[in-house]
Order: structure tokens, then C-alpha cells, then sequence
């Protein structure tokens, strides 16, 4: 049953991932990926990461996507530039990804791994919760990590923040101080008829 | 020995800091002379404390003394450690001396604007220098010996001449390339000691890494490593080629200081070093670095004579002097007769650095001299300059002859010795060594010629004006240093007896 | 267990190869880091199963953080590309040829 | 026993106190004190070292060997200051403080309106004590101290006049060639060192038969000093910068290029005569070369014009026959020789310079003539000087040159035999080319211009007392010294060899005191070799003005290589400076310049920058590019791990 699921998932995962790399409207890209996350996010739960299955779903495609989203509609691109033939490269890369994958997957090693060798400490904490438990250890062992992450974040804002701020917008004020100082030598030039 | 005060520290360190406020302080008006004032006072302050180092320091011991111990970087096994031994301490005082008549002659030399920054610049080279000289610990040794470079840098490049851009390069490239072998040179021995367990901990003193047990392998590649390091600042033949560049564009001072002091820390990171660190393949190279010390007394001498550029002429004749300094050093492992007679050869070495820093960089100082007042250094320029400038021509016939290694001047006490040690080894290499007589007199004194002798034929050279009092006093006193030298060297003989006897002893003494 | 890293493992490859498929789009390549970010998210969340050690999570967390930063980031940086462009057009960023 | 240390250092200390004082503060004491002080100073040396050789001569003294202090201890070496005063050495300080206090007040009238007068006199105090140093010295180090230090003076003396062309280029080749010697030099000092362990006189005199054990060392210690006493004492083929030298003030060429430098490399040989009279070699080829060069120069001295050149050549002459002597192993004949040739020689240059001055300047023989007749005291010396060098019996010239003479004759070193026959010969040269200077400078016409002759005079007296005075040792020093010579004065400060001791077999067969010897003349070739020779030299230049025209027409080519002085001048020139000048440049410009500039380091510049050159395509700016190249890079790791736990 369980097995199922995640089949279903995951196939809905990896071809809504492929289309977002396929498909050539970003702004189908952009739904596609939210796709993408809210299948995987399916597959965590199934992994006893409850917490982070919700929080890819609120922070990830409640924020972040519709960040992407609002980019790409607020850039007035021209697709039909962006339509063209994949790169010459492009085989090459394609090679180079299948050729990783093979060999991840030729390092697992496929008849030695699996759930529960060490314990399943992770499902049986389901009834406190998952929550909890990963916000024990955050706010304790990872503290100053904690921390430190919610100043990038907050790096990440100013930063953001600054690189697009264009400054005060120029308004056309009258100078008092200037037009006083005006001086009728600089302002009328003579030019010579000849 | 217990001394309350750290005196060594205060000597490196007390220029360096007033140079540093010296140039923090250049913007503000109106303290600009009471700022040069400073620099000398801390100058000669530095000298006074150095003469009490010299004459509390005993010449027969070999140990390091006033030394110093700190922990720097405890994780690496990096100490502060300083000490003084009789290498390094008449190289020190040199080194002072030096800086303190560059201070004295520097007005007549830049811009009234300038002076300030270029005080400071020196007083920290000098404290860095003097660095060099004191650190007992390789990885301070190595910081000095970089940092060093540093001002010098600046000095080429903020005063230099035309082509002081392409001059600079050459000289930070090929030292720093140099430096880098000797780096990995020192890494190796540090990690050859932590494995040998030859104190259990991690150490980079400079006494341990002497005493290491390497076999002849290794010792061959660290001696290319660090001889490369040291040659280049030497300079040998035929790493060489920095030199006249860089003289040709460095302001008088830079010159002055990179004659004397830059290049004796080539000699002395040789006996520091090289000798005491890898003494097998030394004896085993031994014949190379003789050919390749001949070939630079007697090729760079015959270069010497063709240049018309007077600082180019003098930059020659240095690597050719310089030639009788690794002469010297490297003869001493091909002597037949009984090894306690090798001690001439490290003594001759060390006079001959000494001296080679009081006359080069006099002759550094008449070529000052001359360019400030004609800006020009080409000796065609020149001619019949002892008709307007008889008190100048004075002391630039007094440092010419010393150059030529004149019996009664200092030049002659360091390749005297050497020649007599050379002839222990192979009367060939001092008959090599000798044609420098030669060789020295022609540059030398056909330079000497061209410029100072004639009729005066130029309306510029009619108008010189002598010495003012300035550079008379610098003059008078680098004079003093050259005859006292030279009339009786044996105090400062008798001054590195412990540290040459010990030297020899280390390196020969297992033969 | 396979699965799942066959999952995450293909999940990576695609990410991977969106970085090359890609011609045009920065805004695309953002979108092919950010599967690439979710398939070692799930490697890690994996593992942590695996070990049955919630530290792996703990981790997806803080990435989870750090992607959101760089997200913001570099949309800022291709608003900017764009306003200084007029594009968004890889082959025309070629300011660091050498 | 007295003490004779505080005599020493007055000796040696008062020239350079004069020099010091002079050359230091010669602005503010004037002309006038600046004379005074160095005269004076000067006197006391020389009363102080008469005293000395008077108390030598009466024994009252024994020889003295002293360190005044350490110079440097190294090595465990000790080489100290300090003097060696015997015999020898006492009769050298002698002779220059006479020589060069004569020539002290001689300046003060010669050098009278020279601008650079106070340095002048700093300058030869200077000498003096160089010189002094040298003599006295009790080692090696300080003999090559003062050996030097003259070899500096003289280079300062020579180019004094610093503005004229020709002076400073016959300085820098005087030095020059000086320095080629030292080379020689300095090569035998330190072998004395290497193969006696010690630089002090006495010690290695010790050794000395321990090296000839060595022959190879001997001889290359004996042939490298010779080697530089060749160029200090100027033999071929080190010679051709002493007739350069003329250009410095006329009494320098007396004090420095014919009484005292020049001698130092014959003082030095005798000096070291422990060490040569075990190198037969050594001997050989003192006795050959002395000999050229006597014979030689002598030849060329006739040819010459210029008043001075011909006193120069003439003095390579006779240090030819001091060199001859010392090859033969006569040290003793050769040092009596040096001693009279240095007031005969110091006569005929201070004479010379006394004509100089009278004629403005004139320096070209055929512009003189009949000068005996306005400069008699001048006349008069010079004929004095004339008639030592040429060795005409009684004169001191006779005693020493008849030594040598005599003494070759009998020597057995290999060569004896053909430098005995040219030396004879040489006498009949040596007369030619005096009374050739005699006859055609205070004989024949006056060819000066009228201008000139009109305001002919004597010279004031400062510059005749000091010729007077001279002229006293140049008639008697060689009567007075020769048997006290002959019998062994030196003592152990020379030695000879049983075998080659040629004095005291003189002594024992032909000598009989200085009357006798003078009487015996008349029965020997010598007195009649220079009879002839001033009979030739009577014919053609007084009886039959043209007879040396029709010689040279009838012998030009000779004439020529006389004139080119036989060439060694013209093949410096041609051959040695071009070699060298071409070799530096092809160092400077093909080596420094083109091999390490331009390939190696320059050139590793350039590799840099080409091979970035090339490395730079790869940045093509595009982002794609620099992901595949990491994603590439990541496989590749991959692919290691992989490969590592396949087949690691």
C-alpha cells in the first residue's frame, strides 16, 4: 500500500520535474515545480519527516514559488526569443547527468541498505511528534545554528532589498539657493556672428 | 642569562611602531619637523641600545644571547623567539648604521613633502631587518624575511625611476619565488622533526632543525631549496639579474639599503641555514656553488666594466663582491689542511658582508649625491666633477678604493681572508678570485675616471655645488666605519669567534 | 529504502541536466538548482530514517533556509540582470569572457 | 740593550701624522704651514732613521722584531702590525726618508703655484709612510699593506693632475698593471699561508726548506711574488706603465718612479730571499727577465725625446740590473744597487725637473741645448747623476753596478752566463742614451725659442739644495757601503745558499776593499764598454750632428721598433683592451642581457603570460559552460570514489 503511494508520488515528482526543465513558459515551469515539491513533499511523510513535509509546502511553495512566480510575471520577457533549440551542449550534459545518476546509483549498495538496520527510532516517535522532537534538537544542539540561519535570512532581506531598491525618485524642485546665485555672465553667451 | 628588559624586542619593534605613527601622523600640519626629529631620536636610540647589546654580548660563546621566548602560535609549534649570536649581531648593527645615514642624507634627497613617509618606510625596513637577523625561530624568520620585502616594495615603486614598475616585479617575483622553496624547505624539516620525535613536540626553533638527522637524499633536495632562496637574495650568478634593475630604479636610500642589508640576508640565512641544516650535501655541492661564485666575481666583474649607468655599475660590482662572501663559505669544505683553520674562511665571509655594506652603500650615497644635483646617472653626463667637488671626490676615491679591496680599508680584510682560505682548497680558485683585483680596479676606478677626472667641459658641472653638512656627516661617518674596519678588524673578529668556531665545528667537525 | 534513493538519485539527474537542457532562462536554471537542492533534501531525510537520527532532518531544515535566502537572492540579481539587460538571456551574459 | 720600539713608530708615524694634518686641515694652515709641518715632520722621520742606521752600523743595534698589535686572529691565524727592523730594512727607511724629504722640500719650490699644493704634500707623506709601512714590515699582510699603499699613492701622484687626459689614463693603466701583479701576488701569499701555516716573516723563513721539499710549491710561491715585484719594479712585459707615469709632477717620478716604489719589488725579492734561493726556477727566469729588460729599455731610452721618458727608461734599465742581481743571488749587489740608482736616479729627475720648470713646461729634448751655461748647478748635478749611473770608477754607481757585474759573472743559476753577457752590454747602452740626454740638453745650440732663453735662470734655491745635497750620496754611498755590503752587512736578513752565495765568493777572490776595486776597474770591460759608449755618443751628437739621421735610414725598421718601444704598448692596445672590451660586452649584452634577461627570466614572463593567453579562452563567459565544468568536475569525483571501492 504504502509502496503504491510512493510509486505515485514519486512518478508524479519526477515528471513534473522534468516537464519544469521541458517546458518553454516559465510560468509552467514555475507550476510545474510547485508539482514537484507537493509530490515529494508526499514522499517525506512517508519518510517520518512530517514536519518538513509541511513546512516544503508552506515555506517552499507558499513563498518561494510564488516569488518565482511574481518574478517571472513581473519581467515582461519576450518568450519567443526564449523558445530556441537546445544549446550544442546540451548532449552532451544530458550524458553527463545520466552518466551521475549511473553511478549514484551503481554506489548504493542496493542489497545492504535498508530501513531499520539501525533502529526505527524515527516512526516510533510519531506519537509525540515529529515536531517536537526536531524542535528539541534544534533549539538545543543546533542552537547557534538556529540562530545564524535566522541572520542569513535576514542578510538575505537586506540584500534582496537593496539590490533592487532604485533610490528616491528625481523630482524636478525648484533650487532658491541656485536661482539666487545666478549669475547673468554664465547664463547669457554670446556667440560671435562670425 | 636573565635580562629584565626584552632588548631585542624593543630594537625590532620600537622602529617599526614610530614608523607606524610616523605615517599616521604625516597629515597632520605643522608636527612634520618635530615627526623627523623622531625618526632620528628613535634611530639613535636603537643604535644605543644595540651598542649595549654589543657590548654586554660575550664573543666567545656560540649560544644565542638576550634571547627571548614567547608563544606565538602553540598549535603549530610557532614561537616568538629571538636571540642574538655573532652573525647576527655586527649584520644588526649594520643594518642600523645603514638606516640611520640614509635618515641623515635623506633630505637633500626627496621632496620636503615626501620626507616623513619616506622616514617611516625606512624605520620600519629597518626594524623588519633587524628582524631577520634576531628571529631564532624559522617561522619567524620566514615572516620577517617576507615582510621585509614589503617596504622595499613600496620604496621602488613610490620614488623609483622611469621603469620602476617592470624593476619592482622583477624583484618581488624572483624573491618571492625564492622564498617559497624555502618555505617548503622549512615545512619539510618541521615535519621531519615532529616524525624523528626528536623533541616529542612540534617546533620550528631553528636549533632543533639544525640538528636533525637527514640522509644525503634529503639533504640534497632541502640545500637546492633553500640555496635558491638564498642565492636569489645573495645574488648569484646566474640568478643575478634583479639586482641592477632594481638599484638602477630605487631611490639613493632604497639602493643604499638593499646593497647593504638586503643582500648580506642571502649570506647570512646561508650560515644560519644552509651550513648547519644540510652540511653533507654542502660539502657535496661544494664545487658548484665555487664555479658558480667565480663565475660571478670574474664574469660580472667583465659585465661590470662595460656599463654607463653608474648605479648599474655599482649593482655589478656588488654581486661580484658578493661572489668572495659564497666563495668563502663554500671553500671551507674543500680544505685539506687541518679543519680548525676553516673558521678564516666564515670570518672572511662575514667581514666581507660587513664591509661590502659600508662601501657599496657609500659609493650608493656619492651616486645620490650626484643625481640629486644633475639627475642623471649616465657617466658619459658626467666629467671633471673633482674640479667643482674636490671634499666629494674625496670620499668617492676613498669608497672606489675600498671597493677595490685597498689594504687599510675594510674591503680589503674580508677578501683577504677569503683568499687565503680559497688557496686551501685549490690555488685555481684563488687565482679565479684574485683577477677581481683586476677586474675591480677597471670598473671601478675607469668609472671613477670618467666621472670625477678631466677638464670641466659641461656648464651643468661647472655649477655643481660640494658637500653641504649633511652628507658630509654621513660621509664622515661611513669613513670612519671603513678605515676603523679595515685598520683593525680584529675586534669584530674576536666579536663572531664563538659563533664561527661553533659554525665550523658543527659542519666540519663530524669529518 | 532503494526506491527512495533511486528517487532522490534521478530527482538530482534531472536538476542536473536542466542546468545544460537549458539555453535561455536564468529564472529556469534557479528552478533546476532548487530540484537539486529538493533531491538532496530528500537524501538527507532518507538517511535520517535510515539512522533513525533526526539530526538529518534538522539539516533539511537549516538548507531549507539557506535555499530560501539564495532564492530571494538570485531573483533579486535577475530583476537587476533584467533591468541592466533588457534580458534574461543566458547567451548574452558573457561579461566574464576572459 | 736599548730599546727601539718609540723610534720605529716616530719613523712610521711621522709621515702619516703630515699626512694627516695636511690633507685634513691643509685649507686652514695655508701653504706656508702646510710645508712646514710636512718638512718637518719629514725631518724628524729621517733624523730618527739615521739615528737608527747609525746605531746598525756601530751594532749598538740588533735586529727587531715586534707586533704592535693583532690585526685579526682567525682560523686560528694570528696576523698582526708590526716591524721588522734589521740591516735591510734600516738601510731602506734611510734611504726613502732621504730621498723623500729632499723631494719634500724640493715641492715646495717645484709645486709652488699648484692649486692643489697642500694635497700634494698630503700625498707624498703619504707615500712615505705607505712606503715606510712596507720596508718595515714584519709580514706578509703588511707588506701587502704598504705594497699597495704605494701602488694607490703613486696612482694618485700619477693622475694628480686630474684634468689632463693623458694623466689620468697613465694612472689608471699604472694601477692597472700594479694590480695584474698582485694578482701574482696575493696568489704566493696565500699559498705561503696554506703551506706554512703562518704569514710572519720569521716562521716562514723557518719553513722554507720544508716547502722546497715542494717544488711545485716553491715555485709557484717564488714566481708569484716575482710576478708582482715584476709589475711594482716594472720588468717586461709589466713595465709599460712607468714611462706612462711621467705625467705626474717631476718629483714624484723621483720619489716614486726611480728611488723608492719602484724598488719595493726589489726590496721585496731580497726580502724573501729565504724563500727564492731555494726556487732555482724562480732564479731563472728573475735572471732572463731582468736581464730583457735591462737590455731592452736601455734601447729604447735612446730613441726617446722626451726628457723624462728617457729618465724613466733608463731607470727600467737599471732595475733591470738590481733584478739581475737578485736572480743571480747577489741580493746584497742588488740592493747597493737600489740604493745608489735611488739618489743618482732622484738627481737626474729632479735635475730634469729643474730644466722642466726653467723652459715652462718644455719636456721635448730638441728644444733645449746649452743650458749649462744659465743652469750651472743644475749642470752640474745632472752630470753627477750621468756619471754614477753609468759607472764610472768611484762614483757610488760604479761599486753596485760593477757588483752585479761581477757577481752574474760568477753565478752558476742556469741563464747566468747570457744575462752576464747583456748586462755588459747594457753599460755601453746606458752611456749612449746619458750623454745622448747630457749632451743634447746642456750641450750643443740653444733650439729653445728667444721668448724663452731670454728669461733663462737658475732655479731658487729650494729646488738646488735638495739636488746638492743628493749629489753628496750619489758620488760616496757606494764607496762607503760596498765593503760593508760585500762582507755580509745584511747579516741573516739575507740568505743564500752555500751554492749560490756569489758575494762572498767576490769577496773572498776579488775583493779588496773599495780603493782596490776602484783601481782594478781599469783593467776590466765595464769601465771600457761605457768609454765607448760616451764616445759614441760624443760623435753623434756633438762631433757629427748628423750621424743619427743617417742610422736611421739606414736601419729604420730597428728604429721603428725602438720608437714603437718594441711593440708592447701597440699589442695592449690592439689586442689585450679590444679582447677584454669585446668579451665584457658579450657578457653584458649577449649574457646578462639576451641569455638570463631575455630567456630565462623574461621569458618564463612571457610563458606566463602565453599560457594564460591560451587559458583565458576557456572563460567564454557563459554560464553553462562553467556548470558543465563543475557537474563535470563532480563526476569525476564521483568517478574516483567509484573507482576506488571497485578496484582501491
Amino acid at each position: 500500500m504504502e509502496y503504491a503511494f510512493f510509486l505515485i508520488f514519486a512518478a508524479v515528482a519526477l515528471i513534473a520535474a522534468a516537464m519544469v526543465i521541458l517546458s518553454r513558459n516559465p510560468v509552467r515551469a514555475v507550476l510545474f515545480l510547485i508539482l514537484c515539491f507537493f509530490a515529494t513533499a508526499a514522499t517525506w511523510l512517508m519518510l517520518n519527516a512530517e514536519f518538513l513535509a509541511i513546512t516544503l509546502v508552506l515555506v517552499y511553495v507558499g513563498a518561494v514559488m510564488v516569488l518565482f512566480l511574481f518574478v517571472v510575471m513581473m519581467l515582461d520577457i519576450d518568450f519567443a526569443i526564449l523558445r530556441a533549440k537546445l544549446t550544442r551542449w546540451s548532449p552532451i550534459g544530458l550524458a553527463l547527468a545520466i552518466a551521475v545518476f549511473a553511478l549514484i546509483a551503481e554506489i548504493i549498495e542496493k542489497d545492504q541498505i535498508a530501513f531499520g538496520q539501525h533502529g526505527d527510532e524515527l516512526s516510533k516517535i510519531a506519537e509525540t511528534g515529529n515536531a517536537a522532537k526536531l524542535g528539541e534538537i534544534v533549539f538545543t544542539n543546533y542552537l547557534l545554528q538556529f540562530e545564524l540561519a535566522g541572520i542569513l535570512l535576514l542578510v538575505a532581506i537586506i540584500a534582496a532589498i537593496v539590490l533592487i531598491y532604485r533610490g528616491p525618485r528625481s523630482r524636478k524642485l525648484q533650487s532658491i539657493p541656485k536661482q539666487i546665485a545666478a549669475d547673468p555672465k554664465t547664463r547669457v553667451h554670446l556667440v560671435s556672428g562670425d | 642569562m636573565n635580562y629584565s628588559l626584552p632588548l631585542l624586542s624593543i630594537i625590532i619593534w620600537l622602529p617599526v611602531f614610530s614608523g607606524g605613527m610616523i605615517i599616521l601622523a604625516t597629515k597632520l600640519q605643522g608636527l612634520s619637523i618635530a615627526l623627523r626629529y623622531l625618526a632620528i631620536i628613535v634611530e639613535l636610540l636603537t643604535l644605543m641600545i644595540l651598542s649595549y647589546v654589543v657590548w654586554q654580548f660575550h664573543g666567545d660563546m656560540w649560544q644565542m644571547q638576550f634571547a627571548e621566548h614567547y608563544k606565538w602560535l602553540p598549535n603549530l609549534g610557532i614561537e616568538y623567539a629571538l636571540g642574538v649570536d655573532g652573525f647576527s649581531l655586527p649584520l644588526a648593527f649594520l643594518t642600523a648604521f645603514m638606516t640611520l645615514l640614509v635618515l641623515i642624507i635623506a633630505p637633500t634627497q626627496v621632496a620636503p613633502k615626501d620626507i616623513n613617509p619616506f622616514y617611516a618606510i625606512f624605520l620600519i625596513m629597518q626594524g623588519l631587518m633587524t628582524g631577520v637577523f634576531f628571529a631564532t625561530d624559522a617561522i619567524l624568520f620566514y615572516v620577517f624575511f617576507e615582510a621585509m620585502m614589503i617596504p622595499m616594495f613600496i620604496l621602488i615603486g613610490l620614488w623609483g625611476g622611469e621603469n620602476r614598475v617592470y624593476a619592482t616585479f622583477k624583484f618581488i617575483l624572483y624573491t618571492f619565488i625564492g622564498s617559497l622553496f624555502l618555505l617548503v624547505a622549512l615545512l619539510y624539516l618541521h615535519f621531519v622533526a615532529i616524525n624523528a620525535g626528536y623533541t616529542g613536540v612540534q617546533t620550528f626553533a631553528i636549533d632543533t632543525l639544525q640538528h636533525l638527522t637527514l640522509s644525503t637524499t634529503e639533504q640534497k633536495y632541502l640545500f637546492w631549496a633553500m640555496l635558491f632562496a638564498f642565492a636569489v637574495k645573495v645574488p648569484m650568478w646566474p640568478v643575478h639579474t634583479w639586482l641592477p634593475d632594481a638599484h638602477t630604479e630605487a631611490p639613493t636610500g632604497g639602493s643604499v639599503i638593499l646593497a647593504a642589508i638586503t643582500l648580506k640576508i642571502g649570506g647570512y640565512g646561508m650560515l644560519r641555514f644552509l651550513l648547519p641544516m644540510v652540511p653533507e650535501a654542502c660539502a657535496a655541492f661544494a664545487t658548484t656553488i665555487i664555479v658558480l661564485s667565480l663565475i660571478a666575481i670574474v664574469y660580472i666583474g667583465l659585465v661590470a666594466i662595460v656599463q654607463n649607468d653608474m648605479k648599474k655599475l655599482i649593482a655589478y660590482s656588488s654581486i661580484a663582491h658578493m661572489g668572495f662572501v659564497t666563495l668563502g663559505i663554500f671553500a671551507i669544505f674543500q680544505i685539506h689542511s687541518a679543519t680548525n683553520t676553516a673558521g678564516m674562511g666564515i670570518d672572511g665571509a662575514m667581514i666581507q658582508m660587513i664591509s661590502h655594506g659600508f662601501i657599496s652603500g657609500g659609493l650608493f650615497l656619492c651616486v645620490g649625491v650626484l643625481y640629486s644635483r644633475l639627475h642623471t646617472r649616465k657617466i658619459s653626463d658626467y666629467g671633471g666633477v673633482a674640479n667643482t667637488m674636490p671634499v666629494f671626490a674625496a670620499f668617492f676615491m676613498l669608497f672606489a678604493l675600498a671597493n677595490v679591496g685597498l689594504p687599510g680599508t675594510s674591503g680589503f680584510v674580508g677578501e683577504f681572508l677569503i683568499i687565503l682560505t680559497s688557496f686551501k682548497a685549490s690555488a685555481w680558485y684563488t687565482f679565479f678570485a684574485a683577477i677581481l683585483f683586476v677586474l675591480g680596479v677597471a670598473y671601478t676606478l675607469l668609472m671613477y675616471k670618467r666621472v670625477m677626472y678631466g677638464a670641466v667641459t659641461k656648464n651643468s658641472i661647472a655649477t655643481l655645488t660640494d658637500l653641504g653638512s649633511a652628507e658630509k656627516l654621513a660621509f664622515v661617518l661611513l669613513t670612519i666605519a671603513i678605515l676603523i674596519l679595515g685598520i683593525w678588524p680584529n675586534p669584530l673578529l674576536q666579536l663572531m669567534r664563538g659563533t664561527s668556531d661553533h659554525l665550523v665545528l658543527q659542519v666540519l667537525g663530524s669529518n | 529504502m532503494l526506491q527512495y534513493l533511486i528517487f532522490s538519485a534521478i530527482l538530482f539527474a534531472i536538476g542536473l541536466s536542466g542546468l545544460f537542457i537549458n539555453r535561455k532562462n536564468i529564472i529556469v536554471l534557479l528552478m533546476s538548482i532548487e530540484i537539486i537542492l529538493l533531491a538532496a533534501n530528500t537524501n538527507l531525510v532518507i538517511f535520517a530514517k535510515y539512522w533513525g537520527d533526526i539530526t538529518g532532518q534538522a539539516f533539511v531544515f537549516f538548507v531549507m533556509t539557506v535555499a530560501a535566502a539564495e532564492a530571494a537572492i538570485g531573483l533579486a540579481l535577475v530583476v537587476l540582470v533584467f533591468r541592466d539587460k533588457q534580458t534574461i538571456n543566458i547567451q548574452d551574459l558573457d561579461q566574464l569572457k576572459g | 740593550m736599548y730599546d727601539i720600539k718609540p723610534l720605529a713608530i716616530i719613523i712610521i708615524i711621522s709621515p702619516l701624522l703630515g699626512a694627516i694634518m695636511t690633507g685634513l686641515f691643509g685649507k686652514a694652515l695655508g701653504k706656508r704651514n702646510s710645508h712646514l709641518i710636512a718638512c718637518g715632520l719629514m725631518t724628524i722621520s729621517f733624523a730618527a732613521s739615521c739615528y737608527l742606521l747609525y746605531g746598525f752600523l756601530q751594532g749598538k743595534y740588533q735586529p727587531w722584531n715586534r707586533y704592535l698589535y693583532t690585526w685579526a686572529n682567525s682560523g686560528g691565524i694570528n696576523i698582526g702590525v708590526g716591524f721588522l727592523l734589521d740591516n735591510l730594512s734600516v738601510l731602506m727607511v734611510a734611504v726613502v726618508n732621504f730621498v723623500s724629504l729632499m723631494v719634500h722640500v724640493y715641492s715646495i719650490g717645484y709645486m709652488h703655484d699648484d692649486p692643489g699644493y697642500q694635497r700634494f704634500f698630503c700625498y707624498i707623506s703619504l707615500f712615505t709612510f705607505a712606503m715606510l709601512t712596507l720596508v718595515m714590515a714584519n709580514n706578509f699582510m703588511q707588506l701587502f699593506f704598504g705594497w699597495e699603499g704605494v701602488g694607490v699613492l703613486s696612482y694618485l701622484l700619477i693622475g694628480f693632475w686630474f684634468d689632463r687626459p693623458s694623466a689620468t689614463f697613465a694612472n689608471l693603466k699604472a694601477f692597472l698593471v700594479n694590480r695584474v701583479g698582485d694578482v701574482g701576488f696575493i696568489v704566493a701569499i696565500a699559498a705561503v699561508l696554506n703551506y706554512t701555516g703562518s704569514l710572519d716573516y720569521t716562521s716562514v723563513f723557518a719553513q722554507a726548506s720544508n716547502i722546497a721539499a715542494n717544488s711545485n710549491a716553491i715555485n709557484l710561491i717564488c714566481i708569484g711574488l716575482f710576478i708582482g715585484a715584476a709589475a711594482k719594479s716594472a720588468q717586461i712585459p709589466l713595465h709599460v706603465w712607468l714611462p706612462d707615469s711621467m705625467e705626474g709632477p717631476t718629483p714624484i717620478s723621483a720619489l716614486i718612479h726611480a728611488a723608492t716604489m719602484v724598488t719595493a719589488g726589489v726590496f721585496m725579492i731580497a726580502r724573501m730571499s729565504p724563500l727564492f734561493e731555494y726556487s732555482e726556477m724562480a732564479l731563472t727566469i728573475i735572471l732572463i727577465i731582468g736581464a730583457l729588460t735591462t737590455f731592452m729599455m736601455g734601447l729604447v731610452a735612446i730613441v726617446q725625446t722626451d726628457i723624462k721618458r728617457i729618465i724613466a727608461y733608463s731607470t727600467l734599465s737599471q732595475l733591470g740590473y738590481m733584478v739581475v742581481a737578485l736572480g743571480a743571488s747577489a741580493y746584497a749587489a742588488g740592493i747597493l744597487h737600489l740604493v745608489t740608482h735611488a739618489f743618482f736616479k732622484s738627481i737626474l729627475f729632479l735635475a730634469a725637473g729643474s730644466v722642466i720648470i726653467a723652459l715652462h713646461h718644455e719636456q721635448d729634448i730638441m728644444q733645449m741645448g746649452n743650458l749649462r751655461r744659465y743652469m750651472p748647478i743644475t749642470f752640474a748635478a745632472m752630470l753627477i747623476g750621468i756619471l754614477s749611473m753609468i759607472g764610472l770608477p768611484g762614483m757610488a754607481g760604479f761599486y753596485s753596478k760593477d757588483l752585479i757585474i761581477e757577481t752574474v759573472a760568477m753565478s752558476k743559476v742556469p741563464g747566468a752566463t747570457f744575462a752576464y753577457y747583456i748586462v755588459l752590454f747594457s753599460v755601453f747602452i746606458t752611456a749612449i742614451y746619458s750623454f745622448r740626454l747630457l749632451f743634447l740638453v746642456f750641450y750643443t745650440d740653444a733650439r729653445m725659442s728667444q721668448d724663452i732663453q731670454q728669461h733663462l735662470h737658475e732655479s731658487p734655491k729650494v729646488i738646488t739644495i735638495p739636488l746638492l745635497l743628493l749629489s753628496i750620496p750619489a758620488i760616496i754611498s757606494g764607496g762607503i757601503l760596498i765593503s760593508q755590503v760585500v762582507h755580509g752587512f745584511f747579516g741573516s736578513a739575507i740568505f743564500v745558499l752555500p751554492q749560490h752565495d756569489v758575494i762572498s765568493e767576490f769577496a773572498v777572490h776579488d775583493f779588496s776593499g773599495a780603493l782596490n776595486m776602484f783601481l782594478h776597474s781599469f783593467t776590466s770591460l765595464p769601465v771600457y764598454f761605457a768609454l765607448a759608449g760616451g764616445v759614441a755618443a760624443w760623435l753623434c751628437y756633438i762631433k757629427l750632428p748628423d750621424m743619427p739621421n743617417r742610422i736611421i735610414k739606414f736601419n729604420s725598421r730597428l728604429y721603428l721598433l725602438l720608437i714603437d718601444k718594441f711593440g708592447f704598448d701597440k699589442f695592449n692596445a690592439v689586442v689585450i683592451v679590444p679582447i677584454v672590451n669585446s668579451i665584457a660586452n658579450i657578457c653584458s649584452n649577449f649574457g646578462d642581457k639576451t641569455c638570463i634577461d631575455g630567456v630565462v627570466v623574461n621569458g618564463s614572463a612571457r610563458v606566463v603570460v602565453k599560457t594564460s593567453g591560451l587559458l583565458r579562452r576557456l572563460q567564454s563567459g557563459y554560464l553553462y559552460n562553467y556548470t558543465f565544468m563543475m557537474i563535470a568536475g563532480l563526476f569525476v569525483i564521483l568517478l574516483w570514489f567509484f573507482v576506488l571501492r571497485k578496484f582501491g
